[in-house]
């Protein structure tokens, strides 16, 4: 579904990533891992478009999409879960899941709406209130959510258990589960290696912005360096 | 401009043409007025042509322009048409704040300058080079209370109260000190006195005052869109108080255009008024489509008499021309409309013989109703003729 | 630091040639002491709008002290302006301290716009209150000749080495503040107040005392300004327009917060305005404005972090 | 007691109208974060809009302030377009500076098209006043005091009700968010710097059913509009309505006991003593 290659880029002549090659396949569940300044975020504004310089080849379903502005990428079916969430504060809940749908413009969104709501009842109780009043956990089940009305074939999450509690980790890690159940790949960058691992199929580990392993998720999880080093084992 | 350059291109056997300055405003919140008086000046300069220019010097008169939208580009300006562009002397302003700066420069470079901004400052420095063809503005606060004062009382309906609505400009302040002290002077009583900031959002305020007060008669100083506010609210409180205006905004075209019927038997005080000149009035008229108001009439005379004053003096020497303009009394062309007929000055540079007139509304023209040896037609009071 | 006052002096002994060779009576003298007080109110502007970020747009408040102070003191009390002078930066730098009272804590556009209101708030004061000012009318600087004494003269070509004075010692006092404690703890607090705070920089203080500094300078250009045009009335010297929002964008068209932006503001926006009025002012009128203000527009699009940047940013290539 | 009422009354009137002035002030900073000292000049032009419409067309200003709106609507939009999206990510002080030079142009590009003089239109009920027991109520101040509530409520119901108002506000509050789903950010900035100053067109246009338009009218309102929208709260709508009415009420209740030269004292004063204790404003949020 994605296929990325001998991707490079940054936000200015130095480029952040470089010489990337990545897949996911149709419905997969794909951790990128990494430490702190390895540049998955850099990785993940580059397939979402807001990176300012990149070269290299990112084909969405068989369509290069490097030069398509940011903006037009939601409508090919990439939703995106940005670090720190990036809520609209000031805009009710409803509203902020309501811009998830903007690509269609269509007011006819009851099923989805029903979908997010399953997903998580919590967001169907605190629709009327201004995003930004919410606790974190709850502002990251709308930005999931947010993401999920855009309808996307891939989903891509940055961070989505940073600073959360374990038990709200564990249930946003539960829905991810779900929504890979509905046949909807993920991109899902995490430092909670252990817990993300448990969540996917396969793996990319980043170290200075390349790729320095990669494999199935059993794979990592037995690697030695990836024991060492993310795992503390 | 273009018409002007051809016109001493093709007189090449003549001298250097005289070049005078005029320092008006001709962007910014008084652009209009400076395209009068630029009017104006072209047309009195027209006029002259057709009696024949300069003859003594054999030379024609070019104009500079310099336009100075406010006061703190006025020393510049003036500075440049007298060193850069050799002007021999300076016509303008209109705003009195302008005029001030600007003769602070012409007085120490010894060039004559002529204006009719009204502020009393302006020939009380005991400056040589400076001209006022128009009356202080004091004089203009006294006679529009003695006029109206005279006019009521022949009309037999004496007024005791007086209102004074005016903008906190140069203008309006002075003007509204020499209404107030003749009041005083003559034991009217005052029940408004309130001046405003100038460019009002809403006349309410004032004109509940003015409501409330009970005034007999009502003297608002102001521009023009502050006095289409105050006439357009007192007609919406159908307060019908004979009214009237402090020159400036009252006693422009647009003001008919803005309110249409309710302007019908408005009074404003004025320097001078076009009636007094029917033949250039006419043609005026028919060059720019609106009557001439009197800033292009007042200019026009200035700008005239500075030429005159050059032929007398048969020089291009400021120093002369000042003293000719000094000794001067013209009273032909444009200075014959000026009330007293002439343009001519005292030890101060300040008019000599003019005084200010009463004027009202009538139809699309305003006529002069006062004083009785230059009125054109009778007043009305409250709708009825003054005998 | 040794560069910044060889500029100033350099800028200085041209400005001082100038005032020697050109015809002290003339247009172009004139111009050159436009410019130096124009560089003079724009490095006022500069040392709380470019060291601190302060963006004021109410420095006509100060102004408008210092050319009143000075000259109602000396026509009422017969008072040389030179007297005035001090009298009237103290006043203003006062003035900047209570001012700084309600708008210490705001930032960005709201600073910016309180400024701007207190500047009009000046104004309408300077109007209303007749007794003080002379109102509306305006005031006029009695005429005596030349005299140094009186710091008045006949021809703008004296003023020359007085404006030239009054520029270096702004343009020192600005060097001085950015290269000096004080400067550096006004950046600190630009970069970033909170952290400013944490290392123990008393801000407030540091604030009022750039604030203050700023005022009694503005209020002395104010002074100078008054001795120079010998007519002020309160819509001149405390306009919004014409002083306040004018010396922002001299020290911004050159470059915000350096030593040299003002000056070369002064020197693009004085001269091009003198230009334009001079050749198209009997042409249609406006035009002269208009092809001034879409200078402007081509230059902030052009180079938003003013002129400046084409040197340093050369140097910085190299 | 009447006179305090018949304050109340002007100053409510007056202010709703200064709410729909300074309202696109107030959208055009919220969303792209600009102090545009060059907004009263598109009120300007659309006072002018309006005049050529009463003028040649015969509509009543009112209704010719719906084609001020649309006309500056574009001309806004493509200013944006041309010049304030070269700027967005330039310092503050970069942005005084180009709506400062857009000021000048706009007012003598006024001044070539229209020439310097004061043009006011003249329509039946500008004379009129309804009497509501003691208190005057100045029909054209209630009749452009209702065009301003009109406007207000079309422009709540956009910003909430609609997709392009749902994308103006979600860029207002993060842009790169609104970028992730779709919304193409610089067509909003656009669509909002026009829809801004459009508005201020729009109120020019109601402005003028009772007052006057010259080149310079700008100038009349521009301290004002700031006064409005920072009193209510930069980049909040329903303050810059509820900042109108306050200043207007301020400027209307002063006069009661000061000389009327010293309502926009009064009003300064307030101004800045209020944004001493609450620096963002009444309505605004602490963040922007």
């Amino acid at each position: 579904m994605l296929r990325m290659r001998d991707l490079s880029g940054g936000y200015g002549p130095r480029p952040v990533i470089s010489r990337i090659s990545l897949d996911i396949a149709e419905g997969e569940t794909v951790a990128l891992l990494g430490a702190n300044t390895a540049g998955k975020t850099t990785l993940i504004r580059a397939i979402v478009g807001t990176l300012p310089s990149v070269s290299g080849v990112i084909a969405f379903e068989g369509r290069d999409i490097v030069q398509l502005p940011a903006h037009r990428r939601v409508a090919l079916g990439i939703a995106c879960v940005p670090e720190g969430r990036h809520v609209f504060g000031q805009m009710s809940v409803r509203d902020n899941l309501m811009m998830g749908a903007y690509h269609r413009r269509t007011e006819d969104l009851g099923s989805d709406l029903a979908d997010c709501f399953a997903l998580f009842p919590r967001v169907r109780e605190r629709q009327a209130q201004a995003a930004g009043t919410l606790s974190g956990g709850e502002q990251q089940m709308v930005a999931i959510c947010r993401a999920l009305m855009a309808g996307p074939r891939l989903l891509v999450l940055d961070e989505p258990s940073h600073g959360l509690a374990p038990l709200m980790v564990a249930e946003v890690h539960g829905a991810i589960r779900k929504v890979n159940a509905r046949g909807i790949g993920v991109l899902l960058v995490e430092q909670n290696v252990s817990s993300a691992l448990k969540v996917v199929d396969r793996g990319y580990v980043l170290e200075s912005g390349a790729i320095a392993l990669s494999g199935t998720s059993r794979d990592l999880q037995d690697n030695d360096t990836v024991r060492r080093t993310y795992l503390g084992i | 401009m273009a018409a002007l350059a051809t016109l001493a291109a093709s007189n090449a056997w003549s001298a250097e043409p005289v070049k005078i300055g005029i320092l008006v405003p001709l962007s910014g919140p008084t652009a209009q007025f400076g395209n009068n008086i630029r009017n104006g000046v072209e047309l009195a300069l027209e006029d002259m042509k057709e009696t024949g220019g300069l003859k003594a010097l054999g030379a024609d008169v070019e104009l500079v322009y310099a336009d100075v939208p406010a006061p703190n580009a006025a020393a510049a300006a003036t500075q440049r048409l007298i060193s850069q562009d050799g002007v021999v002397g300076i016509i303008g302003s209109f705003v009195s704040s302008i005029t001030l700066a600007a003769s602070e420069v012409t007085e120490r470079a010894g060039v004559p300058m002529m204006t009719h901004s009204f502020a009393d400052q302006i020939t009380s420095r005991g400056y040589k080079f400076i001209f006022q063809v128009a009356n202080k503005a004091s004089l203009f606060g006294e006679k529009q209370l003695t006029y109206a004062l005279d006019i009521a009382k022949r009309a037999g309906s004496p007024v005791s109260k007086i209102a004074i609505l005016y903008e906190d400009t140069a203008y309006g302040t002075a003007q509204a000190k020499g209404l107030r002290d003749t009041a005083n002077r003559l034991g009217i009583q005052i029940v408004v006195d309130e001046s405003y900031p100038l460019n009002l959002t809403d006349a309410s305020p004032l004109v509940n005052k003015l409501r409330a007060s009970g005034a007999d008669l009502v003297f608002p100083v102001s521009y023009f869109n502050d006095a289409i506010l105050i006439i357009r609210t007192m007609r919406q409180q159908n307060l019908d108080i004979p009214t009237v205006g402090g020159a400036a905004g009252y006693i422009i075209p647009d003001f008919k255009k803005g309110l249409g019927d309710l302007v019908e038997g408005v009074y404003s005080i004025a320097p001078a008024n076009y009636d007094a000149l029917p033949a250039i009035a006419e043609k005026y008229k028919k060059k720019y489509g609106a009557f001439m108001p009197h800033e292009a009439l007042m200019y026009g005379a200035a700008f005239q008499h500075m030429v005159k004053a050059i032929e007398v003096a048969q020089s291009r020497d400021p120093e002369k021309i000042r003293d000719a303009i000094a000794a001067l009394r013209k009273c032909d062309g444009f200075s014959a409309g000026l009330p007293g007929g002439c343009t001519a000055f005292d030890a101060n540079g300040l008019t000599s013989v003019a005084f200010p007139v009463f004027v009202q509304w009538r139809g699309d023209d305003i006529v002069t109703v006062y004083p009785p040896e230059v009125a054109k037609a009778p007043a009305y009071w409250r709708g009825k003729e003054v005998k | 630091m040794m560069r910044s006052l060889l500029i100033i002096a350099a800028v200085a002994c041209v400005a001082l040639l100038l005032g020697a060779v050109l015809q002290p009576r003339g247009y172009a003298v004139r111009v050159v002491c436009l410019i130096l007080l124009a560089a003079s109110l724009g490095q006022c502007w500069n040392i709380v709008g470019g060291l601190a970020n302060q963006v004021s747009l109410g420095h006509a408040a100060f102004f408008g002290i210092g050319a009143y102070t000075s000259t109602m003191l000396q026509i009422k009390f017969g008072l040389s302006p030179w007297a005035g002078l001090p009298i009237g930066m103290l006043f203003a730098a006062l003035v900047s301290v209570l001012l700084s009272i309600p708008t210490m804590r705001l930032k960005g556009p709201y600073f910016s716009l309180a400024t701007l209101a207190f500047g009009e708030a000046c104004r309408i004061v300077a109007t209303a209150a007749t007794g003080l000012t002379g109102g509306p009318q305006g005031v006029s600087v009695p005429f005596a000749g030349n005299s140094w004494l009186l710091l008045q003269f006949r021809g703008a070509g004296a003023y020359v080495p007085v404006f030239v004075g009054l520029f270096v010692v702004v343009c020192v006092a600005f060097t001085l503040l950015a290269n000096g404690r004080l400067g550096y703890m006004l950046r600190a607090i630009r970069e970033n107040e909170d952290a400013a705070e944490v290392t123990g920089i008393n801000t407030l203080g540091v604030r009022l005392a750039g604030g203050a500094i700023s005022a009694a300078l503005t209020a002395a250009t104010g002074t100078m300004f008054a001795q120079f045009t010998f007519f002020i009335d309160p819509d001149i010297v405390f306009s919004a327009t014409s002083i306040s929002i004018r010396a922002a964008l001299i020290a911004i068209l050159g470059g915000v917060g350096t030593l040299a932006g003002p000056i070369v503001g002064a020197l693009v926006i004085v001269p091009l305005e003198e230009l334009l009025s001079a050749y198209l002012s009997n042409k249609a009128a406006g035009i002269a404005p208009l092809i001034f203000g879409l200078i402007l527009i081509g230059i902030v699009v052009w180079r938003p972090s003013g002129l400046v940047s084409l040197v340093t940013q050369r140097r910085g290539r190299t | 007691m009447i006179a305090v009422l018949q304050a109340l009354a002007d100053g409510l009137m007056i202010g709703g109208v200064y709410g729909v002035i300074a309202v696109g002030l107030s959208l055009v900073f919220g969303v792209l974060g600009i102090v545009n000292f060059a907004q009263a000049e598109f009120m300007m032009l659309g006072m002018y809009v309006a005049w050529f419409a009463w003028r040649y067309l015969g509509l009543d200003p009112l209704v010719g302030a719906a084609l001020s709106f649309v006309a500056v609507f574009c001309l806004g939009a493509l200013v944006q377009r041309l010049l304030i999206q070269r700027i967005m990510k330039a310092p503050p002080v970069a942005q005084i500076f180009l709506t400062v030079g857009l000021l000048i142009v706009l007012e003598n590009s006024a001044l070539l098209l229209f020439g310097p003089e004061f043009r006011t239109v003249k329509t039946a009920y500008q004379t009129r006043a309804l009497m509501i027991g003691p208190i005057f109520v100045s029909v054209s101040y209630l009749s452009a005091f209702v065009a301003a509530v009109i406007v207000s409520g079309g422009l709540w119901l956009v910003l909430t009700r609609t997709w392009i108002g749902r994308a103006i506000r979600a860029t207002a509050q993060n842009p790169m968010a609104a970028t992730l789903f779709g919304v193409d950010t610089r067509w909003i900035y656009a669509v909002a710097f026009g829809l801004g100053t459009g508005l201020s067109a729009l109120g020019g246009g109601i402005v003028l059913s009772y007052s006057s338009v010259s080149p310079t009218s700008g100038s009349q309102y521009v301290v004002l509009m700031f006064t409005v929208v920072v009193l209510g709260g930069l980049g909040s709508v329903m303050g810059a309505l509820v900042g109108g009415v306050i200043v207007g009420m301020i400027q209307s209740l002063s006069t009661l006991v000061m000389p009327i030269q010293l309502q926009n004292l009064a009003l300064f004063t307030i101004f800045i003593a209020l944004l001493a204790f609450r620096p963002q404003g009444l309505l605004g949020s602490p963040s922007r």
